[in-house]
């Protein structure tokens, strides 16, 4: 593939200059483009936010929904046809605000697909509002006393979970981030990367700088199948580990449909036969 | 058996109740007797209404049983098996002299009050012989096959093949059991207490036997549905929960999902990928899918929802009936966006509709309601097969070629819908204001103006596409009667009764649009009478703002039961 | 400075617009120099239009300076800034020969094929010679300022105050930016280029300045607020902003809520504990709420709304202005219950009618909705102090005795509220059909009829409290022009233009349920003229249902942007 | 207090005989009776289901809402007036279903209520529909080839968001669930108590049976402030313990909030001074 497939040309696009957002966008195409997805067989799956213009801005199929609801969406498009690869990408808000429940009740189905969260750690389009993931102490326009709840933690929560693959990357470095979504999305089953994505224009704590100071990498001793392990791993703060938390292989949610049990070929293309209707109905005589 | 001095003479019409507490076994009786009487040739109607509980309470099934199609809800009872101590206390407002009750000493005390037919049987008495407790409602069945003139062969029959999985013992203490019914009826008979003189009619047992949920759920299938996503809720459930045994013989993608939420963003996203998908929920549901059917608006993408009303607001009374959601049918989500809401007033209407849903929603791209409720999804009764020969699952889907455009501006505001992976383009969808490539657009004076006149365009066309309401009666009447969705046969049968030539009914089964004729009819009537069962006369108003016309009276319910044939012959009378 | 022959002449109306992208400070601006006007004696409007982008894409802010009042949005510019290359692109259409473009070149180039008058200044070049080209912005501000002839002191009192903590010297550096401006503004005036004639009015002075924003929030806290929940959503969010800012000062409790669903639930419950809460939300946010809404319908919580509108369908075009949710507003949530529906037009109306919306609220235990829209929030001009001396916070609550029923059916629909923790009695609410304590009851037959109508009698009830609809103009009119919420002035001042004796202006700042009045205002007419910011004429609706009436001509418009008082004139024009 | 002082009197119990939500009734009232709590003094926030239903079963202030949605109801009322006792109680589909997200966000702002969840591992009052914790391979007419997916597991969950007070406790054992309930009602924050809970009726495999001889209890070793440790028994399957997991002393969401922050009185007995509002609209001048 030429990573040129995914570009959109010569558009004008809505994020700030500087913003992570051109990173994971950048990263993406490179993965895809090495993956040797085409842009047809892909489908974009986005919320509302910042990170969500990211259909607008990649050249592939997408459906760009409502704030925080990509994930039943993806559900459904991969169950329809699932010779679709089919990518999730929204702001933290989205997916952990607005979207929470149904983030929880994705992972538990294992639906099989690649959920990547842009986590700059803010509401970006909505002005720089604290999101879930906000440190303790944020101090925004609206939280004018600084946050106090708890910050969302998404690692230790989709291990809780039980989740098929659990990742964290920070956009800042390309390479790694780049070998954790190929690793995500040639994952079978739900892959959860939470990407640390600096917010130049709303986050002034959580930067490029600090992002650098504040992260480091799982090393080769890490177990990624012991799940206690990957959860204490997940609880770490001070310094945040990136890498792959925690995997666990399990049979998709599509693989358990009964529509699929026994018959691969994507529903959408199986007729209906309205012989069989008929008999159907016989059976109520 | 103790019989006070009553005859019930010369029916071919016969109501029957059961009433007991939730667990007593309400529905076995209700299922193998409508079946039974179906077997030996007689037209069946079956509907209940019970409490939001799973044991205890107090609930009761109608079957009717008749010489003639019978298919709407009665006050009147004929025989009354009461299962408990409650069941008189709660029917009272229901039994009449005429009433005959069968049943247990102190299930029948209390009758005495409104009704001089008891018939005390000793049924647990008489069970107890046969092999225990349980057997009483098999006598009960026994005793009204007999009193109908049922042959008792047909009977056990179904009895065998019932219990055929619980051994021979049980099987014959069945068959005991219902000749010990049997028994009883004959006493009775030749008391000359009993005459009913059903007619029998082979025709019947050729008919089809299913509940409105059952038909909803076919229409479905024939529409080309492969994809179901509800959370449970009171009425809806049984549509979910009747595709779920289809999903494999069928192709059909069956989730019980999180939340109503994600119920309707599925079902958009399963279009999306060229699937056919619906929702099924009931108001509370809906309302939180109000969001969802706005992007279904915007992104022009179809979806079908099965909206099961019960009466509100918020919980309510989540096992009764109302037709309290058209307005939330018709007015939910934000900015303007067509859409189709058709209203099944028959089991058949519930299968053809449900079928055309899913075509008229890929043909327009837009959301279409089936708009049911309790009282239409729970009852059931023998009609003629349903004909397949005239449905086609038409597939509006086209293969894309390189420079697809999702949103492309075309005369009739309907573009071409192609689906990824299917033909070399690429498609996106997008819930903002879009250009034609479905990308975000704030092209104020051009793009958005475009794309509202788009939308406002599809609403003119499938304008022309409306089912037309059904005149029943004579076209030079001089009172209209006009009802909508499940009051069909209760309007009708009252109607009937009423026995007046300048009395029409005009039944609407698509609400929205209305169908242009809508104002013809309504003017040409002296006096127009709505029926609904809800508070406020929705479908009253909706009439208003389109034809300009107020009708002259309404009969409005709104406690959660259904109309009863006899309450719309009094009202009807007093009003015409 | 190079200027093109041209003269704007004894102007006492001025349009100046700002325009460029996002990030470039279009709004300090703004903010000083509509403050500057103000102190300078001058009355001041400002409005804004803009992207969904946090940087980039192109803005514009048109601040109206005048002699008289001004409170509309005018189409007309007289000093257009351009801050970047595509901003006379953006403007083109409201650019005319007389619009003065005052730029850099490279900003002001295409100008000549829209008018005459540009001038060329060097800003960014002068801007560097005072310390750096971000002063280039506070250059504009004296050249706009002196061109007004405001007094230079007041300009640099603004900027000391406005840098003051940024130190002396870049609190100097904007001063001899500003004086540069002044330089600059001489040269036109000496050249008789340009000669506005705005009367200064010192009552201005004392008058208030703030945004529609600001005066729902601090109408609440009027109100007695003292619980604000809500999820960001343009254009609402400024509302929670403004009282998470006064929520010590004012003890209100704030929070930005998980979710909508969330939000409207928690208003709820703050009421039910003797809060006065309300949510702020858009259409999507509040779509989400519909379910919450019957909610508050069933267990007669009251509860304040705040839906500002902006357009759909779903995410639409979310900075963008519409008055397009109010059908939304009207039938929101399942099943029936009462509501009132209060649509601001002016800022004063914002902050008395959110006042009001919490006393009726309490007093008729309902959901109250303040329905603003984007144009609303964001728009402000100077106008008199608001009198709180009318203004009184009535509580309903009562204190509970032992045997308190939350549900007790009085007269009136109306049951006294008790709250938990005050008094003796213990207070139940549910959202099932119950009985007066609150318990679930399936008492169809009278509690489920009792507690209908007395939702049914709360809404005749409230039909007495209906704030009357405004009469501008000539009782004895001939047409009849009708508006509701944020179109007040456009509408106002089109007709004042129009100056034909025989229209008057009807504007509805409450729109539901109607004031009784409606019908003779609108039988009267001749002609009536509805104009709407929506596709589909939903106000026209309404009172087509409520009075029968259809208006004789509709003004409706749905890019996104509000009305502007020329293209009204120009539509009413060919209208009447 | 007197046990009685909590009673209904003679209705008519809408649940099923031998239904666990009878045992959690009781439990409950003996409870609040030794906690010596007054009915007027506590609100009972309940959802929708049969667990929902003891609103209506048991004497004192309730608000019986939406299916769901019992815990933002519950976040305002403590909020509007911290001197009630707030306990919230629902079944497990109202509160890991329809109401994750709420759930998640309650627990992360700490608020300070006592949440009962009756698990009976299905949709009771809908008649037997799988719930998010029911077992794998449970069969039910709408789950007809068994569950397939990922139950829940609530306690892991509250663990990964840091919850404040996490126990699990088994309907059948009367005493040592009222221990660990006053311990969960006198905790300062959110507390989390997931009660096993047969169903009779519809769940026939998670029987009392089955509970007795499926659960043990942690025993004093374990240490709950030992957030790693309390994930790792959380996760442990085939028996599971009971007990008290995990404790996380801290600040309640009302101690945080800006109006309580240098006043402790309750928001809704603070009068609004109209005065005040006139010197504040004077700042707009
Ligand atoms: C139902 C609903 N509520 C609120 C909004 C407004 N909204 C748009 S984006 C956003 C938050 C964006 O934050 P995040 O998801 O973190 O994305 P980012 O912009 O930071 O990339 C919100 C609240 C909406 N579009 N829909
Ligand atoms: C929005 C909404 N969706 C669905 C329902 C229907 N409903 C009522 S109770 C219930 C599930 C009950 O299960 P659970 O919460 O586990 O309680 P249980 O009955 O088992 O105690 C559902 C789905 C509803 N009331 N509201
Ligand atoms: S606001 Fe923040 S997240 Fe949004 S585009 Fe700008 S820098 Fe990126
Ligand atoms: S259905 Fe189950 S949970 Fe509900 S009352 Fe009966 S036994 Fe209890
Ligand atoms: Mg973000
Ligand atoms: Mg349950």
């Amino acid at each position: 593939m030429d990573k040129k497939a995914y570009d959109m040309g010569d558009i004008d696009y809505h994020w700030c200059p500087g913003c992570g957002n051109f990173l994971i966008m950048d990263i993406l195409k490179e993965t895809l483009t090495e993956l040797d997805l085409k842009p047809e067989e892909i489908v974009l799956v986005t919320g509302i936010g910042q990170a969500a213009k990211m259909a607008h801005f990649t050249k592939m199929n997408f459906f760009n929904g409502l704030h925080g609801r990509s994930l039943p969406v993806a559900m459904a498009i991969k169950a329809v046809n699932p010779e679709l690869k089919v990518i999730v990408e929204s702001g933290d808000g989205c997916t952990y605000g607005e979207g929470g429940n149904h983030l929880i009740h994705a992972i538990r189905r294992n639906i099989n697909v690649t959920n990547i969260i842009h986590n700059n750690m803010v509401f970006g389009l909505t002005k720089g509002q604290a999101s879930p993931t906000s440190q303790l102490g944020y101090v925004t326009k609206m939280q004018n006393l600084g946050v106090f709840v708890e910050p969302f933690n998404p690692l230790t929560f989709a291990i809780a979970l039980n989740a098929s693959f659990v990742a964290r990357a920070y956009c800042g470095d390309k390479e790694q981030t780049k070998e954790i979504l190929k690793k995500a999305i040639t994952h079978r089953g739900y892959a959860h990367i939470d990407v640390f994505q600096p917010c130049v224009t709303f986050n002034r704590l959580n930067t490029y700088q600090w992002f650098k100071e504040n992260t480091y990498y799982l090393d080769d001793s890490h177990d990624p199948y012991d799940r206690v392990e990957a959860f204490r791993r997940a609880t770490e703060k001070g310094k945040y580990p990136l890498g792959i938390f925690y995997i666990n292989p399990k049979k998709t949610f599509e693989e358990n449909l009964a529509a699929y049990r026994e018959n691969d070929m994507p529903v959408y293309k199986r007729k209906r036969d309205l012989e069989k209707v008929s008999q159907k109905l016989l059976s109520f005589v | 058996m103790r019989t006070s001095s009553f005859s019930l003479e010369k029916k071919d019409d016969v109501s029957i109740v059961i009433c007991g507490a939730a667990g007593q076994g309400i529905q076995t009786v209700e299922q193998l007797l409508t079946r039974i009487m179906k077997s030996a040739g007689y037209n069946v109607f079956s509907t209940k209404e019970y409490m939001s509980r799973v044991r205890g309470g107090i609930n009761s099934t109608e079957i009717r049983v008749s010489s003639k199609r019978v298919a709407a809800y009665v006050d009147r009872i004929d025989l009354l098996i009461p299962l408990n101590e409650n069941a008189i206390p709660h029917l009272k407002r229901r039994i009449t002299n005429e009433t005959i009750i069968i049943g247990e000493k102190e299930n029948i005390k209390g009758a005495f009050e409104c009704s001089e037919c008891e018939v005390e049987v000793p049924l647990s008495e008489i069970a107890e012989e046969v092999g225990g407790k349980i057997y009483s409602n098999i006598i009960a069945i026994g005793l009204i096959a007999c009193l109908c003139n049922v042959e008792a062969e047909i009977v056990e029959e179904f009895l065998r093949k019932r219990f055929a999985s619980k051994g021979e013992k049980i099987v014959n203490n069945n068959i005991a059991a219902s000749r010990r019914g049997f028994g009883l009826a004959d006493e009775l008979k030749q008391a000359q207490k009993i005459d009913i003189e059903l007619q029998k009619n082979p025709r019947v047992l050729d008919e089809l036997l299913l509940y409105g949920n059952d038909a909803v759920a076919m229409g479905a299938i024939a529409g080309g549905c492969n994809f179901i996503v509800g959370y449970p809720m009171a009425p809806s459930t049984g549509v979910l929960r009747f595709l779920s045994g289809e999903s494999k013989d069928f192709d059909i993608i069956v989730e019980q999902i999180e939340d109503e939420i994600a119920g309707m963003n599925a079902a958009i996203g399963s279009w999306y990928a060229g699937g056919r998908g619906m929702v099924t929920t009931s108001g509370g549901g809906f309302a939180l899918m109000s969001e969802g059917l706005s992007l279904a608006g915007v992104t022009e993408t179809p979806v079908v929802i099965h909206l099961a009303q019960r009466p509100g607001p918020a919980t309510g009374l989540p096992t009764r009936t109302e037709q309290g959601d058209l307005e939330l049918a018709l007015y939910a989500g934000h900015g303007f966006f067509p859409r189709i809401i058709l209203a099944p007033g028959k089991i058949d209407d519930a299968f053809y509709l449900s079928q055309k849903a899913f075509i008229l929603a890929d043909k327009y791209q837009v959301p279409v309601f089936i708009l049911t409720d309790n009282y239409l999804v729970n009852l059931y009764y023998n009609l003629p097969q349903l004909d397949l020969s005239g449905v086609t699952i038409e597939n509006h889907v086209i293969k894309t070629d390189k420079d697809y455009k999702r949103y492309k501006l075309t005369g009739s505001g309907i573009s071409p819908r192609g689906i990824p992976g299917y033909g070399e383009g690429l498609v996106g969808v997008d819930s903002h204001e879009h250009d034609e490539e479905a990308h975000i657009s704030e092209d104020l004076h051009y793009m958005r103006i475009k794309m509202v006149e788009k939308r406002l365009k599809k609403l003119k066309r499938l304008e022309n596409d409306v089912v037309s309401p059904e005149l029943i009666g004579n076209g030079n009447y001089k009172t209209l009667l006009v009802g909508w969705g499940s009051t069909f046969y209760s309007i009708k049968e009252a109607m009937e009764l009423l026995e007046k030539e300048e009395i029409s009914f005009l039944h609407f089964k698509q609400v929205y649009p209305l169908h242009p004729d809508t104002s013809d009819y309504l003017r040409k009537a002296e006096k127009t009478v709505l029926i609904e069962n809800n508070a406020t006369g929705q479908f009253g108003k909706l009439i208003k703002l389109y034809t300009g016309i107020e009708v002259d009276a309404k009969i409005l319910k709104f406690n959660g039961l259904p109309f009863s044939v006899e309450e719309l012959t009094e009202k009807l009378e007093n009003i015409v």
